[in-house]
């Protein structure tokens, strides 16, 4: 048995994707603990943005929302939200966007809408948020969620981001600056886009995991790289670092619900 | 010129049924109290502004204040769903809620644009998003100079921008720090404004470029301490993350939450006397 | 990643012959050491892009660096005419001066978009205006949603941003603050960005909103103390009021210009061997 | 001889022109000069904007540029650049517009651009600056300039700064904001636009000047009102009040250039 759990492991290996000084705009939740986590290990010089205006955020234990005044008290500075939007990011100031999924299809087309018809839905999602830009303008895109077939879809439900489109050079009709998603990270492995057919694959797979889970937990007929790599598991260093931030948030969230 | 009144009265005078209004707050901030007193007085048919609808407008459309909704992204923060605004698209309880959908980047602005005097805002957004499909209010204008097609979004124009902000001073003029949001944008694009702040003070001590609302922009200010909770208000309270996930269970359930409202919100006078009833349930 | 270097390697290593450059200031904070340090570098053929191109435009132009102007108001504050400016326009000296003139309202829409990667920005300006006769990038826009006309301008986006700023950090980050002009959005729409600054310090101590440019916007960060003067640097040195005077009388001959140009810019090594030059003469 | 000079009447009357509470857009030069004294006289809690981004500026001495720290330093905040055009100017929150002219025609239109030809200038003056939105976006713009055949010109060389177009109702077809000019005040008395016709009609008339002295500092044919008023001269407390801050303002600038 190991001794850290899938999403441990999900979390260490999506924050050793972010390098050093990388410019992210950070999605609230998953992102923003493996954005934090690259921070308080190998990258400490990450500068993380969130939408809600704050530049070079450190806080000491992880935001419940987009706009705790933690990210506010260790930014760099904060700015108004129509600047963050416009300046930061449709700017093209962000090296990698960070975004969650409730839905993604095997071109990293992202659906945080709605589960059903969008005027009848079934479930209503938040909605979109700072996502759709997010897609287009970041220079590349990173996605974590947890691998499933509810969420690993054969077609999403409703476009909110745009990620390859339908594949190929499909994505280069909308003129986006940004390149869009370049890997997908989740509790099993990680998915990253055939460089010609932009289909995400199967290029690296958890300790533990098998190609059959995988492919269970996906909508669609997942394809597995020749060359498909073993995770290396988190550290003693990275589980730490990352048990301890996970403690000081729940300790500071209890807190302030007093 | 601004009236300093209770945040009643504000309300009565400047809040009426049909209005657009939009109470603005991006996690920060977020003016409850005066959402409070909008549903204490029934206002109905309001067309409700937000980028970030949260639980004082779950509470405003579930009970039944709201025509319709104009938002970029509907939940409770951390948390997961707002029911009430599910339950009302859904399901169309109290009743049915028309809703028109954006992205943060096309309503702050919109905002903007609003507050600037213009009809409508370019940006590079939606592109290849399904929301374009849904959603009228997302059309394209050509750029003069190099063709490129852009989205456009119509001007945000309510008739009443609501914030909360930290202070102001004796003559009106109002400080709000930290996570600014969208506010300015909001008081300036509306045609009315009201503000409730946490303290009146002799001088703001502001900073040379601070946010800075002066008072001939402002319609009305109430004096209500703490006014923005469960949100907060940075250098005066932390965010009541516990009530944000009390607000889950408190809100799934449409009598459940009619009691709630009514034991905490109806049958209260005013902010202090909700927040005193709340804190002592949640300690009970 | 900002580099910290002295002004001269700053402009040999990012302003080249043809550039557009955007030295921005709003009467306060104008780059004058890092246009000295052009002008000592030779640089020609460069397009000066400036709100309110002043005295160091002036000098620019007369040095013959400028192939084209865009601006929006040009003149000395408080005082009357840039001779050399005019010289240029009315009489071709030293060289015919291209020139793409705008309002304010344009130009400070025009960074912005620039800044927000759109390719123009609209305005609700130039109303009755003949400079839309004159400059045919003006053009017009129509609101998808109201079918309104109106004006459009491209967005800047210059190859190099030149400002002079309070602060930076040993991290390169920048503060500025009082009048803050366009100065941010001129470095965000730039390709690359040169700031001289009065001090680096261990900490900011910058406001929780203040105007601070992160070290990842920044291309180089050159310490130059009193680099703005004769314009001023607030908290630190005040206007040289009679500065702008006198150069009512320096500028408005060719000769003398020329000779006062050598003397004090091209045979002083640096901003500081200026200054000293200059406040001697001011005192004989 | 009356112990006050020409300068010293337009200064006191101009200001006397702007109502308390009133936002005022202020130009630099003479507007700025009667805008403060306005708020040192009747007049002291005015809303100084300047261009440079000021919002209720209260300098003890006058600026000699638009951006001088005078104006920072008293203001209630400093915003921007590109936020004072759009939010507080083209937002439409600006009461008056106070302009200057070096050319102004009989329908207010004004000319800071060129003398000349545009493409071959025989002087080229600063430009529009603020100005060609301050007149088209400000409620209403009171103008100050002195009278002289060379400046009240029966054809401006350049339309900088609308005025009433062509006369009548012919601004309504530029569908601006703001109601144009409503008072021109000079050296020799006030013209204000004929309700009907918008040409600029002599109202008032200083102490001392002639019809005939007005009409030949005209470039057109003057009109002059039936009910031509005279202007009440400037009381001890206006002028004594304009002398101090003339004072301090000379004293400031010679101090300032050592």
């Amino acid at each position: 048995m190991p001794d850290y759990t899938a999403d441990e492991l999900m979390t260490v290996v999506a924050a050793r994707q972010l390098a050093d000084r990388t410019v992210c705009f950070v999605g609230i939740g998953l992102p923003s603990a493996a954005a934090n986590l690259a921070r308080l290990t190998h990258a400490p010089n990450i500068v993380l943005i969130y939408e809600s205006g704050t530049i070079g955020s450190r806080p000491e234990v992880l935001p419940l929302s987009i706009g705790d005044g933690e990210l506010a008290e260790s930014a760099l500075t904060v700015v108004s939200v129509p600047e963050m939007f416009r300046y930061w990011l449709q700017g093209g100031r962000i090296d990698v966007g960070f975004l969650a999924a409730a839905q993604i299809d095997r071109y990293g087309n992202i659906n945080t809408t709605v589960i059903g018809d969008y005027d009848k839905p079934s479930v209503r999602l938040p909605g979109a948020g700072g996502a759709s830009e997010i897609a287009t303008s970041a220079g590349e895109v990173f996605v974590i969620a947890r691998q499933s077939a509810r969420s690993f879809v054969d077609r999403i439900d409703f476009t909110t981001s745009l990620g390859h489109a339908e594949g190929g050079s499909s994505r280069d009709r909308y003129h986006a600056p940004g390149g869009g998603p370049t890997r997908v990270i989740t509790d099993l492995g990680m998915l990253t886009p055939d460089p010609v057919t932009r289909e995400l694959t199967l290029t690296s797979i958890h300790p533990g995991v098998s190609v059959e889970q995988a492919k269970a937990a996906t909508g669609w007929k997942l394809r597995v790289a020749d060359a498909l790599a073993v995770t290396r598991p988190p550290s003693a260093a990275e589980l730490s670092a990352l048990r301890a931030l996970e403690a000081r948030t729940a300790r500071a969230h209890a807190e302030a619900a007093e | 010129m601004t009236a300093f009144v209770s945040l009643a009265e504000a309300i009565a005078t400047h809040i009426h049924d049909g209005d657009s209004v939009a109470m603005e707050g991006f996690t920060h901030l977020i003016p409850m109290a005066a959402g409070h007193e909008v549903i204490r007085q029934e206002r109905r048919d309001l067309t409700l502004i937000r980028m970030t609808p949260d639980l004082i407008y779950d509470q405003l459309i579930g009970m039944g204040c709201a025509r319709k909704l104009i938002f970029s992204w509907g939940g409770n923060p951390g948390v997961g769903s707002l029911h009430r605004f599910r339950d009302a698209i859904e399901h169309g309880w109290p009743q049915p809620l028309a809703y028109e959908e954006h992205g943060h980047a096309a309503m702050a602005s919109a905002y903007a644009a609003g507050a600037s005097g213009l009809p409508f805002a370019a940006l590079r957004g939606y592109l290849g998003s399904d929301l374009a499909k849904h959603n009228p209010n997302i059309r394209s204008v050509e750029c003069p100079f190099t063709g490129e097609r852009l989205a456009a979004v119509p001007a945000l124009r309510p008739d009443v921008a609501v914030i909360h902000a930290q202070k102001a001073d004796r003559a009106g003029n109002v400080l709000i720090w930290g996570i600014v949001g969208v506010q300015k944008e909001a008081v300036l694009a509306a045609k009315r404004a009201i503000v409730t702040v946490e303290e009146i003070v002799e001088d703001l001590a502001a900073g040379p470029n601070a946010t800075v609302l002066p008072s001939w922009v402002v319609s009305a200010i109430a004096h209500v301490p703490r006014g923005a909770a469960p949100s907060y208000a940075h250098g005066y309270y932390a965010r009541d993350n516990g009530f944000y996930k009390r607000w889950d269970a408190i809100s799934r359930d449409r009598r459940t939450f009619l009691a709630w409202m009514r034991e905490n919100v109806l049958e209260t006078g005013d902010f202090g006397e909700y927040e005193e009833r709340v804190r002592k349930a949640a300690n009970a």
